[in-house]
């Protein structure tokens, strides 16, 4: 394992929208076998950052995307899922009206060589997932019902076990836990620490540093786009980084 | 706790949603389509037991169904195309020009089928390029098409009773078994095959993704501008055949061919259970639609009511069609 | 209408007729055509089916198989489906011993081949229609070679229906004149006042234009609304057209409309029908009859007001 | 803490969205507007210097500008009606028809105007009772209605002449203030009553919300249904005003009325920047937008092109106008 | 205050979906001055549960709502909302294309006595409140601003200060510090305290125990659609609370 070479890199991104400058010059590096938190008030950019990352968005000119090791130049979402990266987004990504069965497979459906897709192994496979992965309380589970009808919760639930299935280099999580119950935010927790064992990397976006700070290496704070702190965990306690997360929020600067 | 969770999954999870559930969309069109039908036994029962009408059917119905069968995949991509009867006329004028000079039937027909394909991409081109919603965009290249293909025509008409044209003529609407017209076979492929493509190819499960919630299927990589193109382009392509279908059926290229079977078909769609919000829809339903439509004028002129009640009927048939199918779709559901 | 029902013995009951009046329901002209079978069917007391056909020849040939498959006794039809889509159906109908006879567009072909069995046909040639009155505006007019006349019509209309169009025109460049031709845009076809702004712009376009044609019952019966629109007076374009319509009476009245050709689309309804009862009660032959009737203007108009605002005229 | 706050929101909340991206959809298609109009004037001098094209214009733009205005308070929220040109005709058959019983205008004009409505609430009904889309709808209820008129007027049409008639006439469609003709009048009133309604009264408010999202307006309180009825109403009360307008225009009641102007008011009102999707648009764009659909055909003819190339011109301008449309207001929305 | 008439009583009340049954024979009542706070796990029918008390869905046959002691029998959600109960959905329930202003006073508009919209007062309110109750710390929170262009946690904040704005009996807050950053969750929850002080009631939901047991007085748990459990504060102490809650999650019961 080269811990030398980032899985992924971001060199002076920044990305604007119309007035609003939602990440500037943004320079971060992951490395394999890292679970970097990634912190910030609302609007800090983090989500924007994400969807940077996975090429759904495109930086601003000037900013750069390096894929371990190697500049990308025509970045998109399907080439970012094949080179292996996952994500886990903060407004989950489901077509609501579709099985739940085609949202588990979307923008990567099983086929066969000559294209023709394999329903029922998508279908046998979605059920699997659904009961090994996440254990459902109601009855509205079978791969073929519409995720409309499912709680909130469950919506979750579709799209975390999604980004597991594809075994990606780098797991990206936007706030997975909302709306998730206490059982089911510890498999999610207990998730990233098997994708940290595996020799894999994952950003993880929690409000709530309790979460985060047990399950991560690094940290990375954004505060109105840009970075504000980047600490590994052995340099700063649970309390320091709260301290110094109020302190960002009220005066905009990491330092005292 | 692992056994605890899996025997959860065997009380609550593993439970399928009902039959009705899964096949009310077509399960709603089927029963209109059957009541109408039965309606039409009872009331103009000279007509509709004998084959005769039904055999018309065969022969008429194909004109739109081709185009509505394509149609469904648009609309469930959350599109609409309203230029098809254009691309019909202009494709059909490519084949007349060009067996006219040439004198090459086969050239003549691939540049048909060619020309139609670009005029559907080029639909679609507009539509994902510069994020015009099709509705709009195709009012537009409507006249667009129509303009070109009258200008190119000077507004006349050519026949194609031409000795040369016999074969390809028997091919597309030649009468076979009992006296079925092909068209019929072949609308009956085109849901075939666009049934494979819709259900059982990658771009088919993007159309839905698509039409279903687009930012979420960008989110995971569809290229959602890509999957709207080439459902424009198979319109085109779709239309294009309709067209040479259509003129062949008559022995006759009007340039002003299509102009009624807009609406037809586009009613043929949404009466087959297709959301025009998109995310949902079935070939198989459109099928069926179109002759629900195709029957309903002959119908009722065969039910013997008369002159001007006829829209009056045609209307509320249509109502009441969608309203059942709205119901019966609604009640399966819950 | 003013039949009285009781008034004749109505011989013809019991025989079944599939008639196309052709436009739209309560279209200019095909309403006329309409009224004619109406009138016909009171008077000899067939039962009718109708088939409205839009003008759309795909329809009216899918409407002929659809009427051949219900199995009536006559069928009264137009003739712009084109010989080459109308054949097949008219034999398989007199195979099937239906009697089919044709109105306002000439199958000539067909006419030959079934005339003994009752094909017959009622109507004016377009063409001739159309190059009449070409030369009726030259004459009223007195325009001369090297005039410039304006066209408003329908040259890439379905069928038979554009050869009136093509008719106007080559009867004014064979006389020399130079034709401003414009097709008649969707909105106008079907809401004529639509057309106001086409018609101001061509007008500033072409100020020279002496005399202008519309090949459209609707348009022509618009005339005074658009020479307004141009700020033209009474007499300021020779403005001729189509088809007789209470409309258009009170445009000749005003002035503003000069001069119309008048096919009698209310015989046109009339005698088909009455030409299958004849050849189903008593075997005659298909007739063929002229309707295409005569000019209308100022001095005649009188006389047409009454029948047109019942449309039967 | 909290003056941190406060000097936060000072430095980065307070910031209103610039001009442009807050004017940015009018500007849109106020520029295409005007850089369609530059074009006529170059380009068809003669016709587009003269004040008799304008006059024209505001003589027939308004049989189409006057329903294509009612429509964008449906299209934002959410729907479309098809059928408004069969109520336009259905309403003045109305008229025509207890006109020459009673004798009586006024309650002629009255009927007319509670059948329009009445027809636009049965629309309204029809799609939030059975929840069925209403662009399929009201294909149905167009035939119906048109049906009915066509029956009851047995396909004739009337003459809109008498003497007694010449009051209304003249106030619907004389010509006042340099010979501008009183349905721009109407228009710039329904224009201006349609803006209020919208932008300043509850119900308008709730016009925005039912076409952003549905459930949400809902969960807050908005009773969705009630507003896509009375947003239908009032589309049936403008079309039949519309019908009598259209026909008194030229003094005759066609029984085909409207037919021709569904294409136009449409594109008039997507033109206008309201959006297909629902919860965004402007009366005063949709107006606009009318008037450049109503000038292209005549700037067209008025440049020198006839014959079936203005029908190729007609849907390249269209075409350009949405697209510099979708262009100009997505450049300034970021 | 009465405490003897519940705010809001629930009797009997069942939901049923198709084939899914959310609720079934629900008794809750709500009384003035109490804050309870609604446990449960992913689809245990909590935000079912909400909607039917706002009256967007009708209760099955047989349900019954009792507002103050009166029986209800024609409930929709204006009716509810008029009658002062507000509620802060999980959804958000936002329509995102409009401007801020509107949705914040979205279903009651403020408008004179002619029925014309004050739509100046509306915005200068929502600038007023912006500010005040959410602090943001981006640039696009000017009241004309198009929600859609806000990040996930500003347009919760959007829908929080809509609830706040109107003076309600009766709060409810599904889920409502999803998404939230540390502080903003920190005002939230003391906004639920103050509703406690002026007397008023709330239903608070969240996953999280951890926010929910300091804040509320009674604890009712959902488990798949039935009330599993209803505890007094003072009867349970959260470690207790939070043992309960995983036997739930293991065996459906809330007894050993
Ligand atoms: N409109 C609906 N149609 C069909 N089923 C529904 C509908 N709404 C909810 N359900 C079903 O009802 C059950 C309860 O859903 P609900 O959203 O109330 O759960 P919840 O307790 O709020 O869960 P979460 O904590 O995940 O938000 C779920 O199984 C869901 O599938
Ligand atoms: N598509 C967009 N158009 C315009 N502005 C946007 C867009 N997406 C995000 N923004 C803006 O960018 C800023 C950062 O948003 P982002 O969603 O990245 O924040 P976040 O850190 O994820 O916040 P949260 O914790 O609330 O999810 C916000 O101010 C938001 O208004
Ligand atoms: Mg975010
Ligand atoms: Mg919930």
């Amino acid at each position: 394992m080269n811990s030398k070479t980032p899985v992924i890199q971001l060199k002076n991104v920044s990305k604007t929208f119309g007035e609003v400058r939602s990440l500037s010059e943004v320079n971060i590096e992951i490395y394999p076998g890292e679970i970097v938190g990634l912190l910030g008030d609302n609007g800090a950019g983090k989500s924007t950052l994400v969807k940077t990352i996975m090429g759904f968005h495109q930086p601003d000119e000037g900013g750069e995307i390096w894929f371990k090791g190697e500049k990308i130049n025509e970045w998109n979402v399907a080439k970012a899922r094949e080179l292996g990266i996952e994500t886990i987004y903060q407004e989950r990504a489901l077509c609501e009206q579709q099985p739940i069965w085609r949202n588990m497979f979307m923008g990567r459906e099983i086929k066969n060589k000559f294209g023709r897709l394999n329903v029922k192994q998508m279908k046998s496979e979605a059920t699997r997932l659904m009961s090994e992965h996440m254990g459902f309380t109601s009855t509205a589970v079978h791969p073929d019902n519409a995720v409309l009808t499912m709680s909130g919760g469950e919506k979750q639930g579709v799209a975390i076990t999604r980004a597991l299935y594809f075994d990606a280099e780098l797991v990206i999580l936007d706030e997975p836990t909302v709306g998730l119950s206490l059982s089911e935010t510890k498999k999610t927790l207990d998730f990233i620490q098997n994708i940290k064992k595996s020799g894999r990397s994952a950003i993880f976006i929690d409000h709530n540093i309790f979460h985060i700070y047990p399950a991560v290496d690094r940290m990375i704070v954004l505060d109105r786009g840009k970075v504000a702190g980047n600490y590994k965990k052995s340099d700063i306690t649970m309390d320091e980084l709260i301290e110094s997360m109020y302190r960002v929020a009220r005066t905009g600067s990491i330092k005292e | 706790m692992s056994e605890n969770k899996d025997s959860k999954v065997k009380n609550n999870a593993a439970r399928p949603p009902s039959f009705w559930r899964r096949f009310g969309m077509q399960f709603g069109i089927w029963s209109v389509g059957i009541f109408m039908w039965l309606i039409f036994v009872f009331t103009a029962s000279e007509a509709f037991t004998s084959k005769d009408i039904y055999l018309a059917f065969a022969s008429s119905t194909p004109l739109f169904a081709l185009m509505a069968i394509p149609l469904t995949l648009i609309v469930i991509t959350g599109e609409i195309d309203l230029s098809f009867p254009a691309v019909m006329a202009l494709a059909t004028a490519t084949f007349a020009k060009i067996y006219s000079g040439t004198g090459n039937i086969w050239v003549g027909f691939i540049a048909a089928l060619i020309v139609g394909t670009l005029c559907g991409y080029f639909n679609g081109w507009l539509v994902t390029w510069f994020g015009i919603p099709s509705l709009v965009i195709t009012i537009g290249t409507s006249f667009l098409f129509r303009g070109i293909e009258l200008a190119w025509m000077n507004g006349s008409g050519v026949g194609l009773t031409d000795d040369k044209l016999l074969g390809v003529a028997n091919l597309l609407v030649g009468r076979s078994f009992f006296g079925i017209a092909n068209q019929f076979w072949w609308t009956i492929l085109a849901t075939l095959i666009l049934w494979f493509i819709l259900n059982r190819t990658q771009f088919g499960a993007h159309v839905f993704l698509t039409g279903d919630n687009k930012t979420s299927a960008q989110l995971m990589g569809v290229n959602v501008s890509r999957v709207k193109r080439r459902s424009f382009a198979i319109m085109g392509f779709f239309a294009a055949f309709a067209g040479l279908v259509a003129s062949f059926e008559v022995s006759y290229f009007w340039p002003t061919l299509g102009e009624g079977l807009l609406m037809n078909s586009i009613a043929s769609v949404f009466l087959g259970g297709t959301s025009v919000f998109g995310g949902i829809g079935t070939v198989t339903g459109t099928f069926v639609g179109s002759f629900i439509i195709g029957a309903i004028n002959a119908g009722i002129v065969a039910s013997g009511i008369n002159a001007f009640f006829t829209q009056v009927f045609f209307g509320l048939v249509i109502i009441l069609s969608v309203i059942m199918q709205a119901v019966i779709s609604k009640r399966i559901k819950r | 209408t003013t039949a009285n029902a009781a008034a004749t013995s109505q011989w013809c009951k019991g025989v079944k007729i599939a008639a196309f009046p052709g436009g739209p329901q309560g279209g200019v002209f095909a309403n006329n055509v309409y009224n004619g079978y109406v009138q016909a069917a009171k008077d000899l007391g067939p039962t009718m089916k109708y088939y409205f056909s839009d003008w759309d020849s795909a329809k009216l040939v899918t409407q002929m198989k659809e009427a051949v498959a219900t199995k009536p006794n006559g069928m009264a039809i137009y003739g712009f489906g084109g010989p080459e889509a109308t054949g097949p159906i008219v034999d398989d109908a007199f195979k099937k011993g239906i009697i089919v006879t044709s109105l306002n567009s000439e199958l000539t072909a067909l006419q030959s081949k079934y005339a003994a069995r009752g094909f017959g046909y009622v109507g004016a040639e377009l063409y001739k229609a159309g190059n009449d009155l070409a030369k009726k505006v030259i004459s009223n007019a007195s325009l001369k070679s090297g005039d410039s006349v304006f066209v408003w019509g329908l040259k890439g209309a379905a069928g038979d229906r554009a050869q009136r169009t093509v008719g106007v025109i080559d009867g004014f460049e064979k006389a020399g004149l130079k034709v401003v031709y414009q097709e008649i845009d969707q909105a106008t076809n079907t809401t004529p006042a639509s057309g106001g702004p086409t018609y101001a712009g061509l007008m500033a376009k072409n100020s020279s234009v002496k005399a202008v044609v519309t090949d459209h019952g609707g348009l022509t019966a618009t005339a005074a609304t658009y020479m307004k629109a141009a700020n033209q007076k009474p007499g300021d374009v020779y403005f001729a057209g189509f088809d007789l319509s209470p409309a258009a009476v009170t445009a000749i009245e005003s002035g503003y409309l000069n001069l119309i050709i008048d096919q009698q689309p209310f015989l046109q309804g009339y005698l088909p029908i009455l030409q299958i009862c004849l050849t189903k009660k008593f075997g005659f032959s298909g007739l063929s009859v002229n309707t295409s009737g005569g000019f209308v203007d100022k001095t005649n108009v009188a006389i047409a007001k009454p029948l047109a605002i019942k449309e039967i005229r």
